[in-house]
């Protein structure tokens, strides 16, 4: 392919990516922060998201798109932690305690979630979407409703006045901080969290080996031809419910991990911006619906942190208004998942047509001669 | 008995639980000291209220183009339209009509942008119109503060600049239509003959349409597309004009609602509105690519009653505010049920 | 080729293992994890069986201690259930170290320093509030809870904290 | 090769869908090493068959099959295709099956890797297990290297050249390790001239190995060159199972085709043919699975042309493109005026009106009601059943019209229904044709393309279908060019026939020439048709 072809595929296939840095590099200015408290800030905030956009990765491997319902996996850390404050277990052990009891209820709301996307398949993200809402309500009737009064609840602290169900917001002091204390390294001017970024690079690990793994060829050959693997004997169904139970266990170590960073629990709307941050950061990182790997969600992380640190400060010096900055940002952060959601779908349709086109030329007017066949291969890419 | 048993497959089990409940709570709210002939009044209020912002979604759904979840630019063109209004400071039913003639140019062009945005990613389109939605959603929110308005009652108090987020239309066209006509029947009940004349006439308007010329080519094109367009029909024509009526009726629709509320609420407040207004489709009947008159109007009064009944009601049986979570529960729950059924949407 | 399929028992004794470790698991972390808080006190008994000690300095578990002084209250936050407190006295320098339990499910006790010293036994027990009835400001008001879908007020609640920075 | 039972024996196999008989007692043997050579028209049964060999659903859902099949003497039975691969029976589509995303390797040993356990097994079941990948390149290398054909494993299937993709589906096919008989359908179909030698060379060499092969292609040339015995299937029966030796392409065409002379269209002697209606210059259309390459034709006024030719040669395409559904190019005039290719509504406004093969996906609004489904094309086009209101500017349709109007048809084309309000789906598959039927005769056109319109019908429907075209050819002197894949029906009806091969007219036949001579045409032969075609 000619260089300039070449480009022309490089800029679009990244152009979201391109679009951010651009943003990000011209507000950094105008924000007046300095280099290094925005570089400590990303670095806390890596420690912080990574591990929940790095669950995303399995579902877009298992070909169900962007899974918004990993709110599911949130809600579950959630209610561990709610378990962790209200029987005192501080510390780090508090977080693990969390893990252990947000895990079974994270497989649970994981396998409802697969199996309700199997059964609508082709439109697995927006069902994931509705069905987080669709969770969330019976969220709130457990923990408004049933603890206190169905579940006890041992801590006056974290129960709402009238007896049962639990406060709006609940203080993690007990827990707060507690993975990154641990083992918070100093290098030069800034504070490096550990063990966040050690249990981050463990997962790594695991995605890297899950994928060497007959599982994740399984999962992959679902991803790229759901008929092809159920006609060479590979269970789809169950291989794409595997895909989001592990995408929803990560989700709710994930949500600890976040939550014990930022030291108090919004209880009742903390995980609704979970799916945006994620989905956010994973598409800015240039991944696409079909498409993803680690680097994707670091660099992604990265820029959109980096522009969420920096926009409402550079809309308060531009605009005269924080209010502008903060809007600023929510447009940029749903406009970039929109713009890569229609490139991603235009681009696939501009593949078929191309293929079809490739064909068309070799049959137009092609001499007497039989043997100038052309395929008519119904395996154009996908 | 197979007739029953074919009308309960053809309804729907959900709508026929969601029925019931909701005749039980009219059932019960006497019981419990919720005076039925403010709540029914209520309900009749609310129902004009959402009606048109449901039946937006019709036109689209007829279409093929699916459940529109980015209504949400009909409805900022209809902010537009009825902060115009308020900034030229026309009163009464002029204002009403005023609000809704301001609000057409931009509807038109945000539904015909929107519509060819659609032609080009068929397939995920739900999705996608979603967070367009939200993306414009944000837009305007900077431009509220941004727009050089300067009406008094609109603007914020210290800055003088930028747009406050709910604007009350006291004094402009506040229940225009709810009054025109209304029957007062003891203290509490009022029954809306303006609002419901409007709504009947919208939705008379509709179903006329969709038994014209280009309203049969739409229906066409939603329940076959293949067909549309061996029978001539230019299918992406079709689908931009259903979702530019779509998106001017979201304008309406909203509107409408502002004249009955009594506030126009800015900013963030378009997003939460468009669920709801899916959700009550889709109680009323309508399948991904089918929605009636009745799917409508049955669905509107299904929602609207449950939203009006269960917190009077609820409360006073349970002594707690359950209605929030109910009202999740349900909506939520009916768009869920519609997006696994076997209908694939138009690929 | 493929690996030589681990017979069923094995499978079924190493799930049953793991679980077993799992649920170990969890009791470990809330036996190690534990929370309390540990009231320190520096009163003379009514009774006069013992006497408050003027300028002590107590620190728990090795934690930095504080200074008392007759009548003081501080508390002290602990983990785990087994711990070890140390009583430096000013006026003559002794120094006494003692280990004492608190009950796993105990969330506040009250260790009094004196009874300690004097070796009165229990000189750590449960912390028992006067009962006062609780002020009805802190009612929780949430008939319209701000839970509503995607509104974007729950993105600027959650940024906030990052704003007041 | 001479053990006493053949490696696999069919024994009068019979097959109906839903009373509709498709194989009729097919008995033939396999011996290990044998290439057996398929042959047969479209709808003879030979995809009917295969499925059967190969345990697929469908033939279990459809009320499963009468006869039985016998591997090295014992009776089988396949519940699933799992069944038939366990058996030894490796089966090549023509649609590829293949991973775009995955190497050669990864493709061939699919769902079949080669694993080491990992610690992980125990606790959530053998898929844990890691991937041996060095064991899978070598098991994928030596069915690679058994095939004889250099196929680079690392290579994503996405940018193989489209005859690599073949070799790789062989090779995956024999790599498993019972496979002793493969079965290929249409393999050369998508291959270059060169591409298909290799191929067939490789088939040999596979069979001196001793794997038995079942080859089914439509090139006869190819067939009489690799195979060891053919096996002709004409509307369900095996009419020959011979040895390969001494016999031409010639007698296999006549034998694929070769039925009784029913009265031809001898009425075609007295018609009187107007000009020419329609000119159709270098015609190219990109219609999936069914492309036309070069397709030039004249239909004269008042005249029915038939077009007939194997499934996937492109006759089917020539309606789609003149009628725009589908990308095309070249010159189409329709009496004298050029009509602008790529645009479905200029075709109907011109005249020409198209009944489309593909009744439930195209031809059908299956929810909405009889009346609407008839009226809908006259209506959008020509603007017929709408009550203008206010001077036009608001439309209605016209629901007494158009109910007028559907039950002139139902009377007309005697559709058995409970009335215009019934919806489409609810109709038989014949009826259901007579709506399409309707629909384009409402549009009063002057040229009717109709596409396949008896398949998927019972015999009587038929009957009445070919009946209705005759009598409006005769009566109205609508002009009708009839595309069907049934050759039978074509020489009953049709004034000319025209039979297409790999997107071009291979030749113009009148429905009395030699049945032989229609079977070469098919398989791509050269025929001498000047004489005949004059003015029959």
């Amino acid at each position: 392919m000619s260089a300039q072809k070449k480009l022309g595929r490089f800029i679009s296939e990244y152009a979201v990516v391109i679009i951010f840095t651009v943003i990000t590099v011209a507000c950094i200015k105008p924000s007046g922060l300095s280099l290094t408290y925005i570089i400590q800030e990303i670095i806390t905030r890596l420690g912080r998201n990574s591990f929940l956009v790095l669950s995303l990765l399995l579902p877009i491997f298992a070909g169900m798109g962007l899974n918004f319902g990993m709110t599911l996996g949130a809600m579950a850390g959630q209610i561990g932690l709610i378990f962790a404050v209200d029987w005192g277990i501080a510390g780090w052990q508090g977080l693990v305690f969390a893990v252990l009891v947000g895990l079974p209820v994270s497989l649970l709301l994981g396998w409802v979630c697969g199996a309700v996307m199997n059964k609508a398949k082709g439109r697995e993200m927006v069902t994931g979407y509705i069905l987080a809402f669709f969770i969330n309500g019976i969220y709130q009737f457990v923990v408004l409703y049933m603890m206190g009064s169905v579940i006890p609840l041992r801590s006056a602290a974290i129960t709402l006045s009238r007896g049962y169900g639990v406060r709006n917001t609940l203080n993690l002091e007990s827990v707060r901080q507690s993975l990154d204390t641990l083992l918070m390294l100093k290098i030069g001017p800034f504070m490096v969290p550990g063990a966040a970024f050690i249990v981050i690079a463990l997962l790594c690990v695991f995605i890297v080996w899950f994928k060497k793994t007959k599982l994740g060829q399984d999962m992959r050959a679902v991803g790229q031809d759901m008929a092809v693997a159920d006609a060479a004997g590979i269970p789809v169904e169950r291989t794409r419910i595997v895909a989001i139970l592990i995408s929803t266990v990560l989700a709710c170590i994930g949500q600890i991990i976040f939550l014990q960073n930022m030291g108090n629990l919004a209880t009742y709307n903390a995980h609704d911006q979970t799916g945006f941050f994620a989905v956010a950061a994973i598409l800015v990182g240039g991944a696409s619906v079909t498409k993803a790997n680690i680097p994707n969600v670091f660099v992604g992380v990265i820029l959109l942190h980096a522009m969420f640190i920096v926009s409402p400060l550079a809309g308060q010096r531009l605009f005269g208004s924080a209010m502008i900055g903060e809007y600023f940002r929510q447009f940029i952060g749903y406009g970039v998942i929109a713009l890569s959601l229609v490139l991603y779908a235009w681009r696939s349709r501009k593949a078929i047509d191309n293929a079809r086109a490739g064909l068309r030329q070799g049959a137009a007017g092609s001499s007497g001669a039989s043997g100038a066949v052309d395929a008519n291969n119904k395996g154009a890419a996908k | 008995m197979p007739k029953l048993k074919e009308f309960i497959a053809d309804f729907g089990w959900p709508r026929i639980i969601i029925f019931f409940f909701l005749i039980s709570l009219f059932i019960a709210a006497p019981f419990v000291g919720v005076r039925l002939d403010a709540s029914i009044s209520d309900v009749l209020n609310r129902f004009g209220q959402y009606a048109i912002l449901v039946l937006a979604l019709v036109p689209m759904v007829q279409a093929g183009c699916g459940l529109n979840f980015g209504m949400a630019l009909g409805i900022v063109a209809g902010l537009l339209g009825s902060t115009l209004s308020l900034q030229f400071g026309m009163k009464g039913m002029f204002g009403f009509l005023g609000a809704i003639v301001l609000a057409t140019p931009f509807s038109l062009i945000f539904g015909f942008m929107y519509g060819k945005l659609l032609n080009k990613v068929k397939g995920e389109e739900m999705t996608i119109a979603m967070y367009v939605g939200f993306s414009f959603v944000m837009l305007m929110c900077i431009m509220w503060l941004i727009l050089p308005y300067n009406n008094p009652t609109m603007v914020w108090g210290y800055a003088g600049k930028g747009l406050r987020t709910t604007i009350s239309v006291e004094n402009y066209w506040n229940k225009v239509l709810n009054d025109f006509l209304a029957i007062r029947i003891g203290r509490f009940f009022v029954f809306p003959t303006g609002l419901l004349l409007f709504v009947a006439a919208a939705a008379g308007g509709m179903w006329m349409f969709l038994r014209s010329k280009t309203g049969t080519a739409m229906t066409a094109v939603g329940s076959n597309p293949d067909y549309a367009r061996a029978s001539g029909i230019s299918v992406d024509k079709m689908r931009t004009i259903s979702v530019v009526l779509s998106t001017f009726l979201g304008a309406v629709g909203i509107i409408v609602y502002e004249q009955s509320f009594g506030f126009i609420q800015l900013y963030s407040a378009p997003s939460p509105m468009v669920f709801p207004a899916i959700a009550a489709l889709l109680i009323g009947g309508a399948s991904v690519n089918k929605a009636t008159m009745v799917n409508v109007v049955v669905g509107t009064f299904l929602f609207q009653g449950l939203l009006t009944m269960t917190p009077s009601v609820i409360n006073s049986i349970l002594q707690t505010d359950m209605s929030e979570v109910i009202r999740i529960i349900v909506s939520n729950g009916m768009i869920l049920y519609a997006l696994t059924r076997k209908t694939k949407v138009t690929k | 080729m493929s690996a030589v399929p681990a017979s069923k028992t094995r499978k079924m004794v190493v799930r049953g293992l793991l679980l077993v470790v799992y649920v170990g698991l969890a009791a470990f972390m809330l036996l190690i994890g534990r929370q309390h808080t540990i009231l320190i006190d520096n009163k003379s008994a009514e009774d006069g069986s013992y006497e408050a000690i003027d300028g002590i300095l107590v620190s728990v578990d090795g934690k930095e201690g504080a200074e008392y002084y007759s009548g003081d209250r501080d508390k002290a936050t602990v983990q785990g259930q087994s711990h070890k407190i140390r009583i430096e006295v000013f006026s003559d320098g002794t120094v006494t170290e003692k280990t004492f339990k608190v009950p796993l499910w105990e969330d506040m006790t009250i260790l009094s320093v004196p009874k300690l010293l004097a070796g009165i036994e229990p000189f750590n027990e449960k912390f028992v509030p006067l009962t006062v009835v609780l002020p009805a400001e802190d009612q929780q008001q949430y008939t319209s809870l701000p839970a509503e879908e995607p509104a974007a007020e729950g993105v600027l609640e959650e940024l906030l904290p990052v704003l007041s920075q | 090769m001479g053990q006493d039972s053949p490696l696999l024996a069919l024994r009068a196999v019979s097959k109906d869908f839903y009373g509709n008989v498709v194989l009729q007692d097919v008995s033939f043997d396999l011996r290990a090493g044998e290439i057996l050579g398929l042959v047969g028209e479209n709808g003879a049964g030979k995809t009917t068959l295969m499925s059967i060999l190969f345990g697929m659903p469908v033939i279990a859902e459809t009320g499963g099959f009468k006869g039985s099949i016998l591997i090295d003497g014992q009776e089988v039975h396949f519940g699933s295709p799992f069944d038939a691969l366990d058996a030894g029976i490796g089966m090549v589509h023509q649609e590829f099956s293949l991973i775009p995303g995955f190497t050669t390797t990864e493709n061939i040993v699919l769902n079949r890797e080669s694993m080491r356990p990992s610690i992980l097994n125990e606790v959530f079941g053998d898929r844990m297990s890691i991937l041996d990948r060095s064991d899978m390149k070598k098991r994928s290398e030596s069915a690679i290297a058994k095939l004889g054909v250099n196929l680079d494993p690392g290579m994503l299937v996405s940018e193989m050249p489209v005859g690599h993709k073949q070799f790789t589906e062989i090779a995956r096919e024999i790599s498993r390790k019972a496979t002793r008989i493969l079965v290929l359908d249409e393999p050369t179909a998508v291959l270059t001239e060169s591409e298909a030698d290799v191929l067939l060379a490789t088939l040999k060499r596979l069979s001196s190995e001793g794997i038995a092969i079942i080859f089914i292609s439509h090139r006869l040339k190819e067939v009489v060159d690799i195979a060891d015995r053919i096996v002709v299937l004409r509307d369900g029966h095996a009419v020959k199972d011979v040895p390969a030796k001494g016999v031409s392409v010639r007698d296999i065409a006549s034998w694929m085709v070769g039925r009784s002379m029913t009265d031809a269209a001898a009425a075609s002697k007295d018609k009187l043919f107007g000009a020419e209606i329609l000119s159709v210059e270098h015609l190219w259309v990109d219609m999936p699975g069914e492309t036309v390459r070069d397709v030039s034709i004249r239909v004269r006024q008042g005249e029915i042309l038939g077009i007939g030719g194997l499934a996937g040669q492109g006759k089917l395409g020539i309606p789609n493109g003149v009628m725009g559904l589908y990308p095309s190019g070249g010159v189409v005039t329709l009496q004298g005026k050029a009509v602008p290719l790529n645009e479905p509504r200029t075709a109907l406004k011109a005249g020409m009106a198209f009944v489309s093969e593909d009744r439930r996906g195209v031809g059908l609004l299956l929810d909405e009601s009889l009346d609407w489904n008839i009226a809908f094309t006259a209506m959008q086009i020509h603007g017929q059943y709408l009550k203008k209101i206010a001077g036009g500017l608001f439309t209605q349709r016209d629901e007494a019209g158009m109910k007028k109007l559907c039950e002139e048809y139902i009377q007309l084309l005697d559709i058995k229904c409970t009335g215009t309000k019934q919806k489409a789906k609810e109709l038989s598959g014949g009826n259901q044709q007579k709506i399409c039927l309707a629909k384009a005769f409402a549009m009063k056109p002057e040229l009717l393309f109709v596409s396949e319109p008896t398949r998927g019908i019972d015999v009587g429907a038929k009957r009445l279908v070919l009946d209705t075209l005759r009598h409006y050819n005769r009566d109205y002197g609508t002009t009708i060019v009839m595309v069907s894949s049934e050759l039978e029906e074509l020489r009953s009806i049709c004034d000319r026939i025209a039979i297409v091969d790999e997107g071009r007219i291979a030749g113009i036949l009148p429905p009395t020439a030699d049945i032989a001579d229609f079977g070469l045409l098919m398989a791509g032969m050269k025929v001498d048709t000047t004489a005949e075609v004059a003015n029959a």
